[in-house]
């Protein structure tokens, strides 16, 4: 009986069987979705939506918590099919589910992309300032959407130093001229920007801020040849050596930025993990969404 | 005109373009900043297709004859949804099971990244054959100081009165001085690390596109 | 306030951040054109990297994970090459791999293809590329596990199991040595979680130096071996394995520009202090 | 060495014990206890942050950072869910950028809600929810972008940054934006005290929901939290100590302590 039900979960023979199983799963999903809209009240639904948050974290924090063992599925006898993995009944399940979370979430793209054209689309439809930037928005858009999946699909061509298709060289422009350029580009501006926050956000106001700037001090100069060449005339043993600047830059980094971290890292730990259990068992209902459901 | 060179110039034009925005938002960096997001757009759903659902989902499904892969879009378009009033629970059921997977993988990774840094902290307090007085009150003993001081910054719900309170508050105090050092000390190192990017830039600038046209600079400093 | 009223000291305190930046762009053309070199000092982080490297016995061999792209090829670029020289010059083993995002092992390719020519080594016996492989976590633990099925083909194509240097090669008691070079946060992470921390296999980073103080903690409770820091450590392995390249000729840009940071530190403190002075001097 | 693929007895135990008080605090809180939260600077910024806003007729920014749906954006989306409903009642506009398409409907919805709480639904436009894209550096001239052409009186990063932080923030400060920040990763917290006005480091981020709002919830929360901290300076000191009476970490073999949180279940 279980296994005849089990069967049907069995990859399709032919393409027949393949769509009319297509056709039979999208009919059953949407009858059963029609049935939970028409027959479950605001109470159902919110029930609903808990009882799914719940099980999805339980389904994961139980395998990792459950006992494991390595020949057999905790605590079933079931033989475990990857017996030098530690598991329990649930291990099987969860490569599975992070596949598939992976894939649902990916379907979520349309809605990030109707979001851009939905903003960029109406700057061009009713022609506001600047519009023609939307215009290039949507002209780079496809550009990289047709000459992407273009070049995807274009068989691999091997032939070293041979001219490539000029779809692919096309792609090739898009992606290493403009695209990693850009990338480029906007993170190096990082440097200018970190240099005039330096000049500013290091002035001794407060106690707070004269030990922020001598720590950036002593760090930025111990990282450079000048900043080791200044106190490269202090002894390597003994006492002295702990001044030579990149001894005391080293030092910072490991004993007072280390346990520094490590006291944000613990109180971040607890605090995420509070956040996690109000939201797995829906404590923070109304956070997020009113009550109604 | 060769697929390098109109490379090189794409990419010289873009990089100045971008520059442009130190001065300030301006049109070239507006119009570079629509380029840049319309082509990551476009990579985005190219990434998606070609690497997440062609492999994960499409082939399995159509070509290995899994057809309940037919679920994943069907759950996964349950998100759309929250454009429609009447409907818009489902959205939120689906979004309910990724707020639940997303408690789940932070209790399932508490361990594996929390506890290193946990029994890090276990550093003895005494002097031994390996290391001296001095090495263990300037490393371990000041470890340990500042990790109880800087904890002590974050709890919230004490008051800061009474005997108990008023040492809870001075040791906070004394934990967010470590904090700032500790900042100062993070601010400096990234400093080395974008800097070196923007050396990068130029020296692409100098060496690679001027220098193809002055080969004077292409032999400047590497 | 900057007005005509304005002392020396104030307006000091109140450059103008395009001079800023222009003051930058100059202090790195000019440093590119025409370098003044200093001594680099190996530091202990770098040698840790080094000694992790010489460590690996004959019979293991290196996996270099290449987790770059472009983005921040200024740093581990130079990573890269300097990582890949010391391999050989020890004579280990190494496979390069990627997994995310998929430029990286491309880059990574022509690096150690320029190496290998130098030291005269052969692709498949000295080295090979495992290419890169998609599913980040899933990979790690199936490579674990079983390296030949979860590698499948080469970056060329072809089956990892013809490579000789593959032979006997099963699971990751094969290898002596795992080195991260990454811009991205949380590969490290994964790398410690599936891998160091099941298995115990060595691990060693290279990281923009951005990275490197959160990956201080691991250093310090042992799951790093050693970590390069950025373009500096880059530079500190070329000074080790005895080729200074590319990071070595950016030290200088790197330290004129810091210098100009600090300088800049110095006189808006200066102005601060002095500026205050004389306001509190002249009560208004 | 045992590896962490899965939790031993005892960290089940530390574990179960330390999310027992958190959902104990919780209910005992949801009874009705007065309870006390310190003073916590950077969210009291929040109020002051929007008024700004509101004063000079201009929107709010808010950014959620480049993750998707993760416990660091549902806990910004909490703080967010905060300022929509305080830019609703003094009749702010609010634009809301995220970097992630899995985050975007949440956003949506969750902003709808705050704007229907706050007793404004017809304020909501969704124009002013934005996905902006999934590439890091084009999120942050998107965003750079978004601030510049709204001329946004106020801007707010909570959420997961990496180093686009300091390209919004910077720009956002020369654009003249009072600037409000927290993130709960001590690397991006330099910049973001560099160039913002207020900022909320580590913990405090957490902390902020229950600070904003003083629902019994969230309050008994914070308290159970304090709790479980407490327990892990506990068991840091029990660690030196043993650590000081058999060895650290070099000496792996003598300290059981340290073997039962560096191994997992076999």
């Amino acid at each position: 009986m279980w296994n005849s039900l089990l069967g049907i979960f069995h990859p399709a023979a032919s393409t027949s069987a393949l769509i009319w199983r297509l056709i039979l799963a999208v009919a059953f999903s949407i009858a059963l979705l029609v049935l939970l809209h028409r027959f479950l009240g605001p109470r159902g639904r919110r029930w609903l939506i808990a009882f799914v948050t719940f099980a999805g974290g339980l389904y994961l924090g139980l395998e990792y918590f459950l006992p494991v063992r390595g020949s057999v599925l905790w605590p079933t006898g079931m033989p475990n099919p990857n017996p030098d993995r530690a598991a329990n009944i649930l291990t099987p399940g969860i490569e599975p589910i992070g596949i598939m979370l992976s894939v649902v979430g990916a379907f979520t793209v349309g809605l990030g992309i109707y979001s851009l054209c939905q903003v960029h689309g109406r700057n061009v439809a009713q022609r506001r300032p600047g519009w023609h930037n939307s215009g290039a928005f949507f002209l780079a858009m496809s550009a990289m959407l047709v000459f992407g999946l273009w070049a995807h699909y274009l068989p691999d061509q091997d032939a070293p130093g041979g001219r490539l298709p000029w779809q692919e060289s096309t792609y090739e422009l898009l992606f290493g001229g403009i695209f990693m350029p850009l990338q480029a580009a906007t993170f190096s501006l990082l440097a200018f920007y970190i240099a005039s926050a330096a000049y500013r956000a290091f002035r001794i106001h407060t106690a707070e801020a004269a030990l922020m700037m001598a720590a950036a001090f002593i760090v930025m100069l111990a990282q450079v040849p000048v900043g080791q060449w200044l106190t490269h005339g202090l002894p390597t043993t003994g006492p002295l050596a702990f001044f030579r600047l990149e001894t005391l830059g080293d030092w910072i980094m490991s004993w007072l930025n280390t346990p520094a971290q490590r006291g944000i890292v613990f109180g971040v730990a607890v605090g995420g993990l509070a956040m996690s259990l109000r939201i797995w068992l829906s404590l923070e209902r109304g956070t997020f969404f009113s009550e109604q459901g | 005109m060769s697929l390098e060179s109109a490379t090189l110039w794409a990419a010289a034009i873009v990089t100045l373009g971008v520059y442009t925005i130190l001065y300030r938002e301006n049109p070239i960096s507006r119009i570079f900043e629509h380029i840049f997001v319309g082509l990551s757009a476009g990579y985005l759903i190219v990434f998606i297709w070609a690497q997440n659902l062609e492999g994960k989902w499409w082939k399995p499904m159509v070509h290995e004859g899994k057809w309940y892969w037919i679920f994943a879009p069907i759950v996964g378009l349950l998100f759309y949804f929250i454009y429609s009033r009447r409907l818009l629970w489902m959205a939120r059921l689906v979004m309910g099971l990724f707020f639940g997977t997303a408690s789940g993988y932070f209790f399932r990774q508490f361990f594996p990244i929390f506890s290193p840094q946990i029994y890090g902290c276990f550093k003895p307090l005494r002097a031994d054959a390996s290391i001296g007085w001095g090495d263990v009150i300037l490393h371990n003993w000041l470890f340990v100081i500042i990790l109880l001081t800087v904890l002590s910054y974050f709890f919230f719900a004490v008051p800061h009165e009474g005997r108990f309170g008023r040492n809870l508050g001075r040791s906070a105090l004394l934990g967010r001085w470590f904090l700032m050092i500790a900042f100062g000390a993070m601010f400096a190192y990234t400093a080395m690390a974008r800097i070196s990017l923007f050396i990068g830039r130029v020296q692409f600038l100098l060496n690679d596109w001027l220098g193809s046209l002055i080969p004077w600079f292409a032999q400047r400093g590497t | 306030m900057a007005g005509s009223h304005a002392t020396f000291w104030q307006r000091i305190q109140q450059i103008p951040r395009y001079y800023i930046y222009l003051l930058l762009a100059a202090v790195v053309t000019w440093q590119i054109l025409f370098p003044i070199a200093l001594p680099i000092l190996p530091s202990r982080v770098t040698q840790g990297v080094y000694d992790a490297i010489a460590a690996v016995p004959d019979d293991q061999l290196i996996i270099i994970s290449t987790d770059w792209d472009a983005s921040t090829q200024a740093e581990t670029g130079p990573q890269t090459e300097a990582i890949i020289h010391a391999c050989f010059q020890n004579g280990k083993r190494f496979a390069v791999m990627n997994l995310q995002p998929p430029m990286g092992v491309k880059l990574a390719n022509d690096i150690a293809q320029r190496v290998a020519a130098e030291y005269g080594a052969e692709y498949g016996v000295d080295w090979c590329n495992w290419g890169y492989k998609y599913g980040f976590d899933n990979v790690l633990i199936a490579l674990a596990k079983n390296i030949p099925k979860t590698i499948g083909d080469d970056f060329h194509g072809n089956p990892v199991t013809d490579l000789p240097m593959m032979e006997g090669v099963e699971n990751i008691e094969s290898v002596g040595l795992v080195i991260e070079i990454t811009g991205l946060a949380n590969v490290t992470e994964l790398w410690i979680g599936l891998i160091q921390g099941v298995y115990g296999t060595p691990l060693a980073g290279a990281y923009t130096a951005v990275m490197v103080p959160s990956y201080y903690p691991f250093l310090d409770s042992g799951q790093l071996r050693g970590v390069l820091n950025g373009a500096k450590g880059a530079a500190e392995m070329e000074v080790l394995v005895k080729r200074p390249d590319r990071a070595s000729a950016i030290m200088p840009v790197q330290s004129w520009a810091h210098m100009l940071i600090i300088a800049l530190i110095i006189i808006g403190n200066l102005g601060y202090i002095f500026g205050r002075r004389r306001t509190t001097e002249r009560p208004s | 060495m045992g590896g962490l693929e899965h939790a031993n007895w005892f960290m089940s135990a530390l574990f179960g014990s330390m999310c027992l008080i958190i959902v104990v605090s919780v209910l005992l809180a949801q009874r009705g206890r007065e309870m006390f939260i310190r003073r916590i600077p950077g969210l009291n910024a929040i109020e002051e942050a929007v008024g700004r806003a509101t004063e000079m007729g201009r929107p709010v920014f808010f950014s959620t950072g480049l993750h998707g749906i993760t416990i660091v954006t549902l806990q910004a989306l909490a703080i967010l869910s905060y300022i929509v409903k305080l830019a609703a009642v003094h009749a702010t506009r609010i634009v809301v950028a995220t970097a992630s398409a899995t985050l975007y409907p949440v956003l949506e919805e969750s902003v709808r809600e705050a704007y229907t709480a706050a007793d404004h639904p017809e304020a909501f436009r969704s124009e002013d929810v934005r996905f902006v894209t999934e590439e890091q550096f084009a999120y942050a001239m998107g965003c750079v972008g978004i601030m510049a052409r709204e001329q946004t009186a106020t801007n707010f990063f909570f959420g997961a940054f990496f180093a686009e932080s300091l390209i919004l923030a910077e720009n956002g400060r020369a654009l003249g934006a009072l600037q409000v920040a927290g993130c709960p990763d001590p690397v991006q917290i330099p910049f973001f005290i560099a160039t913002c006005d207020y900022v909320v480091i580590g913990d405090e981020y957490y902390a902020a929901s229950a600070y904003l709002t003083r629902e019994p919830t969230l309050t008994g929360s914070l308290i159970g939290q304090d709790i479980a901290k407490a327990i892990l300076i506990a068991l840091v000191i029990v660690g030196v100590v043993v650590a000081s009476a058999v060895g650290g970490a070099d000496s792996a073999t003598n300290n059981f302590l340290l073997n039962l949180l560096a191994s997992g279940a076999q």
